[in-house]
């Protein structure tokens, strides 16, 4: 059995409205002008032939297949360059044309492997096409000049590539240019002898970023997964939502047997799926290989003291366990000596029930979400803007915009469809501005270049938007109208950020970027007509990181770009369910749908529903739960999903806390770093194995489906269920659409979402306040969630992390695009065969003044840490600033972090560490580093 | 002429260097009385190096290319001339060598109309002056008294079509290009001459490089252009040199720049250097050149016209298009228009090749039958022995046989017959030509240089090699198979013909074809049934 | 780092953002942030604290929790 | 060494960056100034154009006259058009490619076309266009070619 393709139009949709009329063999269709006429004869039903054409690429018109005959027209035209003409009569089927086509595909036979693999894994649309157009042998013979014995390339850990197998369509250059924004294919040579390549090195080896675009678009076995080579073509295929970013990405998994016995065989980014559209990264695309690694854990398992090895016990003893515990702990320390957290990588589902066990059965309102480590301020801040704590707009909203402002974002590497997006646009002509203390790969990368590059001292972004804001308002670049309609404190604000310490000359020496820069790239936001701003953790993880994000919201509504396509105040959400965790009511202070805990009629809604009486007043934040546990007065932890002994600042202090807990409650798919300090050990599952939602950073609810059955017997949402009933609070629910139901029923925003809607009608986008909706792509059109947007005075306080002369250098963090956040998922995959072992990045006049090498092992010291890792000279980096990711356990960048934080929200300050760099000059360093690094290589 | 002294000129043209003209001038050059000017060339190749020395008569010709095929001395030169300036030579049509006599006088010559090449070998290639005495920059300083769109009409009523082999109509492209989306445009002179048998853009980018500069500046005022590019290929450096330096010229002179000549046109041009590729004389891919690219074609639509270099409107036209450009705006186009027959109007710059006793340049009303431009002026071929078959249009132009060398050199003429004009170019060979051998040479030249692009052309071609490979190996003894090979081969031409994505794959065949139907012999078939037999 | 509890530094990160406020005006915003984000037991530990006159304590902290959060402010609507 | 190549190309490139599509007169300048194009120049020339090092190496590979190692001493293009075929170009050609088949420092390669079409066969001798050639012309030119 082979897997139907998804349905290919061979040329992109163009919008519009359909008012051309044309008839395809007879067949009438209406069109949007400038649709092909090869698109129009897919939609009329008369399907034409072709292997260049494709509908996620620009036509091309090199195969020569779909040629066609029109009325009136000289010649054969190609139909995939042919725009249509209204009343155009279009003739696919005449016999100069099939012999035309005949012709062709005799001509590509000639050079076609004849027992080509890729046929009988019917991967190849070459051999397909020959019987389609009814050729049945090849006269040129096989004896003439061919490229069947060309040799291939397996250098990529996913798939190779089989260059005879090739018919040099471009489909693949095409798409790594147009998709993906890469460029890293070409033809090389020319005439005969034209061949793919990826610059004349191998896949590896070349600027190749794995995306699978050209896996996708190549319509041989020549570029094919290995996993497809190994096993065949899969059998059947569960469309679902990818677990890593917050990008969202819709897969197709597709596979091979049934139940317990599935087997991914790979996963197809989906091109109906609205956030990638069709699109993907070599995470999403390729690394899911995690889910069915030896490591994974399949059973519950027990201990008392952390010190003594793992049980391994059946569900219910672990459940009753837990129950027990954390029951005993509130009879000794008080119903808040307890707590939970959240995961933003689980089911919308799951994180509802999960707050639902803390508020209802734990009876407190200790339950915070890992969102506090990475966008808490973003839900603080856009709440007291706009009064609704996520981004504006859709990502569609971004092939509008005229001027980018990327501020404390990697897209390319943190979020890479996305990036591969704003990189189109801005090839297509917008303007970019990046405001970031490295030169990320959007400052400047093969065919986009930014129009400014401001790099901001790390720490000082409250006093460079302020300068911009500065700027907007001073010389007079403000949308008064806009202001004047739909804005609060309009006039303090503006008497506020027109004092000359705002000016960017003023704030030159705090933020390092030249006045000249700040004041082109303001007048360049201001000018419009269209600018978005996009932002990431380079915003929000600060001692202002809220501020920032309103300051953020300042300039946006100074200059009126709120409320319309191209716009708005955009986070690009880290993990893939951070803003569902947050809607679903995770944090301490929040019930669903951000609505306080002290609203009396909001609690007596859920009081009424769950039969109990709810906390009145804010719970622990997960840094407070850590300062209590070391106080003493919160002893039981459920984490769920997070790596907090990994990923939470000041690795000791964290330590610390969780040696000084009685009873610590994971559940996670590996015995991470946090297990090491836990009592209970509780196997979670896979995005794979899960059924419900994940709601991306544009408020896109996105179905997650289950491709085979949780691998160790229950979902994460009957383990909470389970937990509580234990604990004397029944919960159960058949289904996860059971658990959205209520969701929807009980938060007006969510008031139209369901899992048959969903199922129904594909994704949505919240608010969906009814049935009838398919929910918001823009938000505050006509007016605020909160009514007026409200003007902020951000003002700039320094972090106390200052350099000294014994720190003097800055360390900030990041995300490299091979790996993902602590590594769990992407180091268990061959991933890591990009990124093997995290590195300090350094300007080489910091690396000179010290000693330091390129590949040196170095010490990397902070006021309450230090580690041990290679360090490499980047020209990425400015002087006095220098870089780590945080992917590899052995690292410990963490360690070196401290408890700075966000003055609102409690969001660690990862990216402000004052430290000292030293060569490593003891040998056991050396070698620890190098032990580690052959670890982490080894499969 | 300064009184005591002489002047006299010596081509510094590619084609009279490649045979010594060089070395001439540097022994004339030591003749301090002389004063030496390089010109282009004349157009009468088969004379260079051809000396010109100033006399009361005019200009006196004089070839250093002796008939047993030596070189004369300086000296030799020299005393020819004087005699020649002084008294008549006898005989010195006739003998169509050394003393030729005042050169427009020159038969071959006297017969030509030349309009585009009128001061070919005349000028001194390097002086904007020179070029200005001699009726240059009156067709520009016209051109912006007028409205750009007046200019427009201007050409459109000149009925000057393209010269590159196309044959658009120049003023209808413009037009187009006039009325596209605002904003920066370019005009892009298309010098990428890279068919065998051409070289008149050659001759007049090193001979009168000024009128191609005039011709563009006359395009972007009309079509609202302010910048140009020159796309020439890296096989003719001399043309290279001797654009780069009448830009400079044009510069310095106000004819290129912010406001030229104090008007509202501000134009620069900047000559871009092919790199050995064929191909990129097709206009698409010359875009894709200049933009930095491989030369792979694109589909049309969009037209270049609308979407061209970079995507912005563009004019493409050939160095010969737009180097006529200067004398349609000077005289007017209805009297460039009264030139040719029906619709081609105007001259063209036939060029004259291959196996052909007198080569060279031909600048002539549309009109000319093959017959008289190869027998008549050329002089038949340069072996003596008989024609056998002309190829008219450079490498996917058809090979005609010697019986049907009466077809009129205009487009409507050589279409309705099968053929095309091309470029212009005319390679004559004589009867030891083997069509086989030639019909595998276009499939080869194909599989070569073309982009790669689409299959028919990429695959095709290299088939087309193969199969003509197994034919010629046939032909002595055809059997089954070298008729299927024939059969196939015709497939494939229609599979190229009309499946190719350009001119290139499209035409390769026309070459083939032609010597398939008129040299049957040469393929192993019966030659009695067919027009085109050895004669 | 130093020996500051964690009440006492938290406090005196919401202070400074208040700091350039007229004095009435920075009471209420610290007071309000407090009571709508920090859990009763925090709020009892930093009143404490206070109440002893702990050293390192913002003194835009100390007067906010002497003249607003001394009193227990009991269940209210802090939506804000 | 490296870094002295990589510098120099830097240098010579970065003089056209400025220019509009500056791929073409940038390689140009690389193979007229350091003798050839070498592989590792397209990270160079890639980073200071902009451009991917893919597009570089399409772009070189493209284009017939430029090469990735240095030129040999002596160069003989031999036109094959039909013009000089016609006088003979290609058995020129032929007997230019055995004739030299032995000498290391002398390469010849084909050409379509130097537009000398009257004046065939033609070639260029170490870049110089010679017309009217024979067998004894190219053998005078190159005396002295080891």
């Amino acid at each position: 059995m082979i897997l139907a393709p998804e349905p290919d139009l061979g040329t992109p949709a163009v919008p519009g409205d359909p008012t051309l009329s044309v008839t395809v063999d007879g067949q009438p269709v209406h069109v949007a002008p400038g649709t092909s006429v090869l698109r129009a004869a897919g939609l009329a039903g008369v399907p034409i032939p072709r292997l260049c054409a494709t509908d996620s690429l620009a036509a091309f018109g090199s195969c020569r297949l779909c040629l066609v005959e029109i009325d009136g027209v000289k010649g054969t035209p190609a139909s995939c360059t042919t725009p249509c003409v209204d009343g155009m009569s279009v003739a696919t089927r005449t016999p100069q044309v099939d012999a035309l086509r005949r012709g062709v595909m005799e001509l590509y036979l000639s050079d076609h492997p004849q027992d080509c693999p890729g046929c009988a894994r019917g991967s190849c649309e070459v051999q397909r096409l020959a019987a389609e157009v009814g050729v049945a042998e090849v006269r040129y013979g096989l004896g003439g000049a061919s490229h069947v014995d060309d040799a291939g390339d397996q250098t990529n850990p996913y798939f190779a590539y089989d260059p005879a197998a090739c018919i040099v369509c471009s489909r693949c250059v095409r798409a790594c240019g147009e998709v993906q924004g890469t460029f890293a294919l070409t033809v090389a040579g020319r005439g005969f002898d034209s061949r793919i390549t990826p610059g004349g090195t191998n896949f590896l080896s070349s600027e190749c970023v794995s995306c699978g675009a050209c896996v996708q678009a190549c319509p041989t076995s020549a570029l094919e997964e290995k996993a497809v080579i190994e096993l065949g073509m899969p059998t059947r295929a569960v469309v679902t939502t990818c677990a890593y970013c917050g990008v969202g990405c819709s897969f197709r998994a597709e596979v091979q047997g049934e139940g317990a016995d599935t087997q991914v065989v790979r996963m197809v980014p989906w091109k109906e799926g609205r956030a990638n559209e069709g699109h993907s990264c070599v995470k999403g695309r390729f690394a899911f290989g995690y889910a069915a690694h030896p490591d994974r854990q399949r059973h519950p398992m027990v201990r008392d003291r952390i010190d003594e090895p793992w049980r391994r016990v059946s569900w219910d003893e672990a459940i009753a366990r837990v129950a027990a515990g954390f029951r005993d702990i509130q009879a000794r320390h008080g119903v808040g000596a307890i707590g939970g957290i959240s995961s933003s990588r689980c089911t919308n589902e799951d994180v509802y029930v999960v707050q639902k066990m803390v508020r209802a059965a734990f009876g407190n309102n200790n339950i915070d979400t890992c969102a506090r480590v990475c966008h808490s301020p973003t839900g603080y801040g856009l709440n007291q803007a706009f009064g609704t704590s996520a981004g504006t707009q859709d990502f569609e909203s971004a092939d509008h915009a005229d001027v980018f402002l990327v501020i404390g974002a990697n897209p390319t590497d943190a979020h890479p469809v996305f990036g591969s997006r704003l990189k189109r646009r801005v090839r297509a002509g917008a303007q970019l501005i990046v405001a970031d203390p490295r030169r990320i790969d959007l400052v400047r990368s093969a065919h986009v270049e930014a129009a400014y590059h401001l790099p901001v001292r790390p720490g000082t972004n409250v006093a460079f938007v302020n300068a911009l804001a500065h700027v907007v308002v001073t010389e007079g670049l403000i949308d008064r109208a806009f202001l004047a309609a739909r804005c609060e404190n309009v006039e303090p604000y503006l008497q506020f950020i027109a004092g000359p310490e705002h000016s960017p000359e003023a704030t030159e020496q705090i933020t390092g970027i030249p006045a000249s820069d700040v004041r082109a790239a303001a007048r360049l936001y201001a000018a419009g007509p269209a600018s978005a701003i996009y932002y990431g953790l380079g915003v929000t993880e600060h001692s202002q990181g809220s501020t920032m994000v309103m300051g953020m919201a300042n300039l946006a509504m100074l200059c009126g770009m709120l409320g319309r396509p191209g716009v708005g105040v955009n986070p690009l959400r880290g993990q893939n369910n951070v803003q569902g965790s947050c809607d679903m009511g995770s944090f301490p202070h929040e019930l669903p749908g951000y609505r306080h805990v002290s609203i009396p009629e909001v609690r007596h809604l859920y009081e009424d529903l769950w039969g109990v009486t709810l906390q009145a007043e804010p719970g622990l934040r997960i840094p407070n739960m850590f300062d209590s546990a070391i106080s003493g007065s919160f002893r039981g932890l459920f984490v769920q999903g997070e790596d907090i002994a990994q990923s939470d600042p000041n690795t000791q202090h964290v330590h610390a806390a969780l040696e000084a807990m009685e009873l610590v409650v994971v559940q996670d798919l590996f015995l991470n770093e946090t297990a090491r300090f836990a009592h209970v050990f509780l196997p979670g599952t896979t995005f794979l194995e899960k059924d419900g939602t994940f709601t991306n950073a544009e408020r896109r609810l996105g179905r997650v489906r289950p491709v085979f059955p949780s691998v160790v017997g229950k979902d994460e949402w009957q383990v909470a269920c389970e937990i509580a009933t234990a604990m004397g609070y029944p919960m159960s629910y058949a289904h996860p659409r059971e658990i959205m139901a209520e969701i929807a029923a009980t938060t007006p925003t969510f008031a139209g979402v369901s899992l048959d809607r969903l199922d129904a009608q594909g994704s949505m986008q919240w608010p969906v306040r009814d049935d009838s909706s398919m929910g918001t792509p823009i938000m505050h059109v006509d007016e605020f969630v909160r009514g007026r947007g409200k003007l902020t005075e951000t003002v700039y306080v320094p972090t106390t992390e200052r350099t000294t002369r014994r720190f003097p250098l800055i360390l900030t963090t990041g995300r490299i695009l091979s790996q993902y956040n602590v590594g769990a998922q992407t180091r268990r995959t061959p991933n890591s065969t990009w990124h093997p072992a995290d590195v300090l990045e350094i300007h080489a006049s910091d690396a000179e003044v010290r000693g330091v090498h390129s590949g040196d092992v170095v010490e990397l010291t902070s006021r309450v840490g230090s580690t041990t890792l290679r360090a490499v000279i980047s020209e990425r980096m400015p002087p006095g600033v220098v870089y780590t990711t945080f992917h590899h356990p052995v690292t410990g960048a963490n360690v070196v972090t401290t408890d700075n934080s966000d003055w609102a929200t409690n969001c660690p300050e990862y990216k402000v560490t004052a430290v000292q760099v030293t060569v490593a000059t003891a040998l056991e360093h050396t070698r620890g580093v190098e032990a580690r690094a052959a670890a982490v290589v080894a499969p | 002429m300064t009184a005591g002294r002489t002047t006299v000129y010596v081509p510094g043209d590619a084609a009279a260097v490649s045979v010594g003209a060089d070395d001439v001038a540097a022994a004339l050059g030591r003749h301090p009385e002389l004063d030496l000017v390089r010109t282009g060339s004349r157009g009468m190749l088969w004379l260079e190096p051809l000396v010109e020395v100033d006399s009361e008569r005019g200009r006196i010709g004089l070839s250093a290319f002796a008939p047993d095929g030596t070189m004369l001395s300086a000296e030799t030169l020299l005393s020819i001339g004087s005699a020649a300036a002084t008294a008549p030579a006898v005989g010195e049509h006739a003998a169509y060598s050394l003393g030729v006599g005042r050169v427009e006088d020159h038969p071959f010559l006297a017969r030509q109309t030349r309009v585009t090449c009128a001061r070919l070998g005349i000028v001194d290639p390097t002086s904007e002056q020179d070029y200005a005495a001699h009726g240059g920059w009156v067709g520009l300083r016209r051109a912006l008294t007028m409205a750009p769109a007046a200019v427009v009409e201007e050409v459109v009523s000149s009925g000057l079509r393209g010269r590159g082999g196309a044959g658009f109509p120049t003023g209808l492209k413009w037009r187009t290009v006039a009325g596209a989306e605002p904003g920066l445009r370019f005009v892009c002179a298309n010098a990428d001459e890279g068919d065998s048998g051409t070289f008149a853009d050659r001759m007049l980018m090193e001979g009168d490089p000024f009128a191609l500069l005039e011709g563009m500046a006359i395009c972007a005022w009309a079509v609202g252009a302010t910048e140009g590019f020159i796309y020439v290929r890296s096989e003719y450096p001399h043309a290279i040199a001797a654009m780069r330096k009448a830009i400079a010229a044009a510069r310095a002179a106000g004819w290129l720049g912010t406001h030229v000549h104090g008007s509202a046109l501000s134009f620069d041009v900047e000559v871009r250097v092919g790199a050995g590729a064929y191909i990129c004389g097709e206009e698409t891919s010359m875009l894709e050149s200049l933009e930095g690219r491989r030369g792979e074609v694109r589909a049309k639509p969009p037209i270049p016209a609308l979407s061209g270099l970079f995507g912005r409107p563009t004019v493409v036209n050939n160095v010969l298009t737009l180097a006529t450009v200067p004398a349609i705006l000077a005289d007017g186009g209805e009297r460039y228009a009264a030139h040719g027959t029906d619709r081609s109007r105007g001259t063209q710059a036939f060029q004259l090749g291959g196996n052909v006793r007198h080569g060279g340049l031909v600048e002539l009303d549309f009109g000319i039958t093959v017959r008289e431009l190869v027998e008549d002026i050329g002089g038949g071929t340069r072996s003596g022995r008989p024609i056998r078959a002309v190829q008219v249009g450079g490498p996917l132009g058809a090979y005609l046989p010697a019986k049907l060398l009466d077809v009129p050199l205009t487009y409507e003429a050589m279409a309705e017959a099968g053929f095309m004009l091309g470029h212009g170019g005319v390679v004559v060979f004589d009867d030891t030509v083997d069509l086989g051998r030639m019909a595998r040479f276009a499939m080869e030249f194909c599989a070569k240089e073309s982009c790669g692009k689409c299959t028919p052309c990429r695959i095709g071609s290299q088939r087309g090699v193969e199969t003509l490979d197994r034919i010629l190996a046939d032909r002595a003894h055809p059997g089954p198979a070298h008729a299927a090979g024939l059969s196939l081969l015709t497939d494939l031409c229609t599979t190229m013909e009309r499946g190719s994505l350009c001119a290139m794959g499209g035409l390769t065949p026309m070459p083939v074809r032609s010597a398939l139907t008129h040299f049957p012999e040469d393929f192993g078939l019966d030659s009695a049934a067919t027009p085109g037999g050895r004669p | 780092m130093t020996g500051v509890a964690p009440v006492v530094r938290l406090s005196g990160d919401v202070a400074r953002q208040f700091a350039h406020l007229p004095v009435e005006q920075a009471v209420e915003a610290v007071a309000t942030h407090l009571s709508r984000f920090w859990e009763p037991r925090m709020l009892r530990d930093l009143v404490s604290r206070v109440q002893a006159d702990e050293p390192g304590i913002d003194p835009l902290v100390g007067r906010t929790v002497r003249e607003r959060l001394a009193a227990d402010p009991g269940p209210t609507d802090r939506r804000a | 060494m490296t870094g002295t190549r990589d510098e120099r190309v830097r240098e010579i490139v970065t003089r056209y960056a400025a220019h509009r599509g500056p791929l073409l007169p940038a390689l140009h300048a690389v193979q007229e100034d350091l003798g050839w194009i070498d592989r590792d120049d397209a990270a160079v020339i890639a980073d200071v154009l902009n451009l991917s090092k893919a597009d570089v190496h399409g772009v070189v590979t493209f284009y017939a006259d430029f090469r990735d190692a240095a030129a040999t001493r002596h160069t003989v293009s031999v036109c094959r058009g039909e013009a000089c075929q016609a006088v003979g170009g290609q058995e020129l050609y032929e007997r230019s490619v055995s004739r030299f088949a032995t000498i290391d420092d002398v390469t010849v390669t084909e050409v379509f076309c130097l537009g000398n079409c009257a004046l065939g066969p033609s070639a260029q001798l170490d870049g110089r266009l010679h017309g009217r050639l024979s067998d004894d012309r190219v053998s005078a030119l190159t005396q002295g070619w080891s």
